[in-house]
């Protein structure tokens, strides 16, 4: 099967136990689909030269919104022409992205149709991503998905980004809060910040069940929200006696099929607040101590559960490094229920947005803004009041911007009287 | 009715958003939704989940390439109806997810799956290497150093056996970005392949002011590096090359600024970041390898330096122990002792932060 | 020759230095210099060290004032020549050693000391709240927002009890600066007592030009809050009140910028700082409350959160464990809770580093 | 015994079981002392106003001396006038501060006759304290100090400061270095800068025998030298047994004559390595690991020592929070041998010196400069070598300043080349 352009180089990429997708896109070129092979073409160039030969994304998109569409344009249409337009289509994925095969099989015969045939299954950020078309096929592709396929386009741009959680509750013993519905409940409501741009910048969601935090929201969320729970881990005794006693697989088997458990040296001492006691017989935890790290839980996940006074840890403002440097999220809510419609959620995204509109420079990210502008700033705007679980520690500088109401005469001297009581 | 060219409006419909999560769940996760009660993991790749109405789905993980074709994804709709009745998910790392309800079909799917040459690895569970969180590089994207899905391939083919089991001390995380826009967010791996580019943007004067907001591209230089400049009548812009750390943030905003170059790109690799609050709070991935030039197809050196602090991870680190709480525990200066890797100047941090890295104690290693 | 003041420069001695360190060294210290192989504290202010020889000396350790006349270390010399053959020497932190070499003369020592009413504290050693370091205060300098000796006085006259005993967890140390300069150091201490002014400096225009370099003053602002200013013809300074922190660094360089105020200056309180390596590495210490206003001559307020914060800490904590060990494995949540002080909007750092002090983690308690 | 001023606010500072400033000064003052009597006075006005009463210092001094005395005049004269002019004068005390009392008498008598009477012992920084003086009196202060008493002024102004240290080897059995020759050798060999201001600023040096820090070097000096060891940690076992066995008590007696010792609970489980075990019978130490934090040792002085291959970790940078914020020191020499006459620890600190002075602008702390050209730019001056042990962790920002020697071409782009293979 002789394809238009050699590629020697990407071909060394077909060798090796791990799936290759230069076989995968040679075996579409292979059947004729003209944008995979000048891709390939592209490619290998890339992997001669060691430069990517992508330009710089024109503003393409469909009509009435702002996100979606990445645009992308080859720079050697000469050598390349069926890649010479290649945008990117971003589809908004079902939360935690189960599909069944008739939706698949339809999205496939569209994208063949109207696209290269290739794709990301997902995005970083968790969309669908529709990877290279031509302009003229925007507007069928998304008519197509909103017709025949009852899906929407994801976001791009500073928008708010699609929402993406943990596939929590429907697969999960651990999760506290209902991810599924919270994102797709906010993705839903807020339809219009996610297709047409209004904010300085990107704004993005991210929903885990639980402190393990299996979307990475901590790390990747303007707005991260994280389930946790305020009362006492549940405990079966029976069952740590199963654990202890090597009838149960500790770790649920995360670490192989393993029956020689030590609960001290694996559970008691590892727990970073040591709030754990076992006298050999049964487990006592100090649950005023427990800082909900999920460690016990998930190496005796059978013994152990978390606790039913649910809801979620609101935290904000985290960010890749560009421009102030990376940053995680930091709590601003220890503790909010979330339960449908997620009203209070909901009122404190508003504040949040309205101050982010209100004093955001542009391409200013959410952290970036309470750094310039000071965490006590973002505070006031929300309406939250100081905790000290907002942070790790009180400052340690003593340079205070103490409130001008709480000092008798505020910010005024009496220069008179002063240099009455003192000579210059 | 069809797409009509000419009417684009026709009967438009916008705005309706994603099909709800649980259109396509299987029958068994809808009844037993939020009634979990334990997993476990029953071998590499396979997970059982038992809920408190005794009802069982078993979850058959694969590693796929994300970046895959239609007819790829046809062959994985496939082989989900024959055994799976049609549904299975993608994880948040990329990985495939065959859900079986019915326990007969599990053993045949995985005979069937393992049939299938390379294509369906089964694994990334528990204490293994799972799939790597990637981006576009050269396959999509205008601002990447170094190629993404050629790198994964080339460093999973390396890592194939801990993607296949639980041999590991604790789970080990690795992501890829193609570029400091960083959207693999591999700030927060236990080992991060970043693309890096080491030449400032050369800037096109004649191009500049057509293409560029010029206010824009002098305030996207965190360090500053950017002044207005007049090249005759032409407005322009002026790089202090001293000042510039190659962020490529001037060039997002900017096509006249390129700093993309063959010999100047490459390879930083970071260790020891974390996301989960397990134990200890996430972490940021630290400097391990500053640079590794762009050696495609196969990238053999990046690879290499990858299987050096695997290696020694395994080999010193304790149960349950991430990569970061082993170099916490061991010290930084006997990270680099057992991995080989060579501190230099540019591991200490110089940037807006730097002071709180630096060793305020007498407390080290000799 | 006595001095001649018609003749200042007549054989003019400088540059010779301190006194060398060996010079006033009791015989004992000086045969046994280097070789001391441990140590014993008896009872508490009493310390006996034995060196490799079997050679003992014993060190009687009294609190001070600091602040001190002439005719109290004539008392103290009166002292040292009848127990320690005249041989005495001062701590770092303040207090007064007597160093016995005749291990008969200690008992009559102690007793003696005991018989001076309230002016040689026995104590200071071990467990123990040994003698606040601090600074000048009222009593010397320009820029004080609080007094020095009087605050000290009062706070170890209520802590007396915590002086000469050793029922602590640990060591606590006090430390005490009467504004943000903090020649005390108090940056690292257990507990910190620092003067805050709360008003920004008013700006004397007829004078600035006269007796300030207005560079230097602009560029003594951290936070950039000075512009130059012209009033009329003169030169002057205009300070932007919104962002003074009233860090007293601009009137340090221009004493035409007064911000001393009666009402506006108070004392901040902090804690959890340490300087030795022991287990835990430095730390400094952190704000426990904001502000509590002047209240000479005994200053209540300060002295009673300041026995909050260590009864919490006697009753919390356990043996070995610093304050500031103590609130890292309680957290903060816990430490306010248990010492009844509140948390409030200036807890929260707002200045440069601010954003690594923020809680990235869900591990908290509630 | 009427004093010339009231001091009911003072007067209750004479109350409580602490040594009184204010019973002391007044019984000075009682005696006659007209400077104590309207010390009392203005410091009782303080109180009543609660602001200080003392100006700006001027500039005043001893000739050919810049430092050493803080000039300071009462801004009332007129109330006081016998404080109108209450200059301080520094006087640089024997390192770590032993006296006999013959000198001190010297001191006391002189002290008598200039000045006030009034002393701190010591200041801060170390020195003797001599408080408040007239101009005219500065000459015959400073004559008699180098002629009678064989002493000389500290430091002030931009200047070196006074050395201090820890006791040392004089009375301490974990003494790695002598501070005491090290302090008293730096402060002869440097007379020239601490007399004479050639800085940007302040530079102070605090040298401490072992990680205990006795001087407190790593929080309040640019230079900071402390001693430790690299060998291992000399163990008699015999003596662990006793502490064990209860025959001795533990910590030296610091919490008290108890016996009750827990050698796990008190020393194993508290070693912050975790490099220790005790086997009921002997005690082992994994010295490889040890980071020789002193706790071990400090808990059983008679049976734990520091090992004998002795130096110095030498820090740098730490200082008060004006103005960049407070800094600890930071390690940049993680081990350096320290025997007279110290040569290699002087060139350090020259070309340490050399780079601040041509670098530092007015007012800068070395730390500050640090911060602000980098460790990176300090390292090279003074041609050391990075370490992983002068860091808490490596950069964890991407902002990396790659050197341009480094990279093929350096710098340049071939822009035409560049713009051949990619079209604009
Ligand atoms: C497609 C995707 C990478 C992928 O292969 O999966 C992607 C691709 C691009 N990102 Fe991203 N980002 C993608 C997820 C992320 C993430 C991860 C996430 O969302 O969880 C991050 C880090 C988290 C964050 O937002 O901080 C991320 C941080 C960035 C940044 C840095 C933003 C910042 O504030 O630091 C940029 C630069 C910018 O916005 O100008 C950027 C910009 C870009 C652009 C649009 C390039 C540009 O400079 O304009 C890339 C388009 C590539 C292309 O041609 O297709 N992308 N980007 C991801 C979106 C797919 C999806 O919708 O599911
Ligand atoms: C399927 C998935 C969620 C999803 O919505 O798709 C998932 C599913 C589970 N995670 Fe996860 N995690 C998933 C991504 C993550 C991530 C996010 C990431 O890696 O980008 C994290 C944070 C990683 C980090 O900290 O850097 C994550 C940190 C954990 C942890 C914490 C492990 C640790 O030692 O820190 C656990 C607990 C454990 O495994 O011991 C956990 C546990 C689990 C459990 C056991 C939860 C349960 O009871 O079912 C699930 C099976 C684990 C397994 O694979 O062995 N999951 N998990 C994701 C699978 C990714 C993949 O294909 O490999
Ligand atoms: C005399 C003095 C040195 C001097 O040159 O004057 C000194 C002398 C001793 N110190 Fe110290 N330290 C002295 C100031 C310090 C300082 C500096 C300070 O407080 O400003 C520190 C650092 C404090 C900090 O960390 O904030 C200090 C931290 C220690 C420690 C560590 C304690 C800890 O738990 O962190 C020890 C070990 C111990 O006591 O367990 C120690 C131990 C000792 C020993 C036992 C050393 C020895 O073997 O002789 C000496 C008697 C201790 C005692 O008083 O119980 N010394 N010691 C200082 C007495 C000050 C005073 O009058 O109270
Ligand atoms: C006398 C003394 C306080 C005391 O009561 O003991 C003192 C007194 C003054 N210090 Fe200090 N400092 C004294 C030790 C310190 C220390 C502690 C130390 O040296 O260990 C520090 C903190 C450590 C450091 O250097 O960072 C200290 C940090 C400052 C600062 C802030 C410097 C900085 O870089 O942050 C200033 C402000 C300045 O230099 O303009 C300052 C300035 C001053 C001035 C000269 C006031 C001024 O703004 O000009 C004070 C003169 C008071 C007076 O009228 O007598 N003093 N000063 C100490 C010197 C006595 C001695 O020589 O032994
Ligand atoms: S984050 Fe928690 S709830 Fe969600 S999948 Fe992971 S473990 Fe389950
Ligand atoms: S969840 Fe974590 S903190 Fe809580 S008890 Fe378990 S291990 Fe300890
Ligand atoms: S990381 Fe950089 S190069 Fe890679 S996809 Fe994101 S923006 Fe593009
Ligand atoms: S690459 Fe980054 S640092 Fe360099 S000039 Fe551009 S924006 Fe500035
Ligand atoms: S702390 Fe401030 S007020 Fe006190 S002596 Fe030092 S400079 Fe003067
Ligand atoms: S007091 Fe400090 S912050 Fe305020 S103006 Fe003066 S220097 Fe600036
Ligand atoms: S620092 Fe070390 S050597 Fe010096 S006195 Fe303290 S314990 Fe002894
Ligand atoms: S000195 Fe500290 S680190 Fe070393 S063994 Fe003793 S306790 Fe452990």
């Amino acid at each position: 099967m002789a394809l238009k352009h050699a590629t020697p180089k990407l071909d060394e990429l077909e060798k090796g136990p791990w799936p290759s997708f230069v076989s995968d896109v040679k075996k579409m070129a292979a059947k004729g689909n003209k944008m995979c092979e000048d891709w390939l073409g592209l490619m290998e160039l890339s992997y001669t030269e060691k430069e990517g030969h992508w330009k710089h994304g024109g503003i393409v998109g469909v009509f009435g919104y702002g996100g979606g569409v990445i645009g992308r344009y080859c720079d050697r249409p000469d050598m390349f022409p069926n890649v010479a337009h290649f945008h990117t289509i971003r589809v908004n994925q079902p939360a935690s992205k189960y599909y069944n095969t008739e939706v698949l099989r339809k999205l496939c015969d569209m994208w063949d149709a109207r696209g290269s045939g290739l794709t990301n299954m997902h995005g970083s950020t968790g969309d669908i991503v529709l990877l290279g078309t031509t302009t003229d096929q925007l507007e069928p592709v998304f008519y197509e998905l909103t017709h025949d396929l009852d899906m929407d386009l994801g976001g791009s741009g500073s928008n708010m980004r699609t929402p993406e959680g943990c596939l929590g509750m429907s697969r999960c013993e651990w999760s506290c809060i209902n991810t599924q519905d919270i994102i797709y409940d906010i993705t839903q409501e807020y339809q219009d910040a996610l297709h047409r741009p209004m904010f300085p910048y990107k704004f993005k969601f991210k929903a885990s069940g639980c402190p393990m935090d299996c979307v990475a929201a901590i790390a990747r969320s303007d707005c991260s929200i994280i389930g946790t729970w305020r009362d006492e881990i549940r405990v079966d005794q029976e069952a740590v006696k199963a654990y202890t006693g090597g009838e149960l697989v500790p770790h649920a088997g995360a670490d192989g099929q393993r029956r020689d458990f030590d609960i001290k040296a694996e559970v008691i001492d590892l727990c970073p607040t040591h709030c754990m006691e076992y006298d050999g017989k049964s487990l006592k935890i100090y649950d005023e101590d427990c800082v909900r790290c999920m460690h016990c839980i998930r190496v005796m996940p059978r013994a152990l559960r978390p606790g039913l006074d649910r809801g979620a840890t609101i935290l904000v403002g985290a960010k890749a490094p560009i421009l102030e440097g990376a940053q995680l999220s930091s709590v601003v809510i220890p503790f909010m229920k979330m339960e449908s419609p997620y009203t209070e959620f909901k009122e404190f995204v508003e504040k949040l947005w309205d101050w982010w509109m209100e004093n955001g420079k542009n391409r200013e990210r959410l952290g970036e803004l309470i750094q310039r502008l000071t965490l006590r700033e973002f505070l006031k705007a929300v309406e939250i009041e100081p905790d000290p679980r907002m942070v790790n520690t009180p400052r340690f500088n003593p340079y205070i911007f103490y409130d001008p109401a709480a000092v008798p005469g505020g910010w005024e001297h009496d220069a008179a009287a002063f240099r009455k009581r003192h000579q210059a | 009715m069809a797409f009509d060219p000419n009417n684009v409006m026709q009967d438009r419909i916008t705005d309706i958003g994603p099909p709800k999560y649980d259109k396509f769940f299987p029958p068994v996760i809808r009844e037993n939704f939020g009634k979990w009660k334990y997993h476990e993991i029953l071998e590499p790749g396979v997970l059982m989940h038992v809920s408190e109405s005794g009802a069982e789905i078993y979850s058959v993980r694969v590693g796929s390439a994300r970046l895959i074709s239609t007819d790829y994804i046809r062959e994985v709709c496939n082989i989900a109806d024959k055994y799976c009745g049609g549904h299975l998910r993608w994880t948040t790392r990329n990985n495939i997810e065959f859900l079986v309800s019915d326990k007969s079909k599990l053993q045949p799917l995985l005979a069937d799956l393992r049939g299938r040459g390379s294509w369906f690895p089964i694994g990334g569970t528990g204490n293994s290497i799972t799939n790597i969180v990637h981006t576009q590089g050269w396959a999509h994207c205008h601002t990447p150093a170094i190629d993404a899905s050629g790198v994964v391939k080339a460093v999973m083919d390396d890592l194939y056996e801990y993607f296949g089991n639980h041999k590991l001390p604790a789970q080990i995380r690795i992501a890829l970005a193609c570029c400091l826009n960083m959207c693999g967010a591999v700030h927060c791996s236990d080992i991060a392949i970043l693309g890096v580019h080491r030449k400032p943007p050369f800037v096109e004067n004649e191009r500049v002011q057509k293409v560029c907001e010029i206010p824009l591209v002098i305030a996207a230089c965190p360090t500053a590096a950017i002044k207005p400049k007049k090249v005759g009548e032409t407005k322009s812009v002026e790089i202090n090359n001293n000042r510039c750390m190659f962020c490529g943030n001037c060039y997002t905003m900017c096509p006249a600024l390129p700093l993309a170059d063959g010999e100047g790109d490459g390879i930083a690799l970071w260790v020891g970041g974390k996301v989960s609050n397990v134990k200890s709070a996430p972490m940021f991935s630290k400097l391990a390898v500053p640079f590794i030039p762009n050696e495609p197809p196969r990238w053999p050196t990046a690879v290499k330096k990858i299987r050096q602090i695997i290696e020694a991870y395994a080999a010193g680190a304790r149960r349950y122990e991430r990569v970061g709480e082993w170099i916490n525990r061991i010290g930084w200066e006997r990270f680099f002792e057992k991995t080989g890797l060579e501190f230099n100047h540019e591991h200490i941090d110089d940037y807006r932060l730097a002071m709180t890295t630096w060793r305020t104690t007498t407390q080290f290693k000799f």
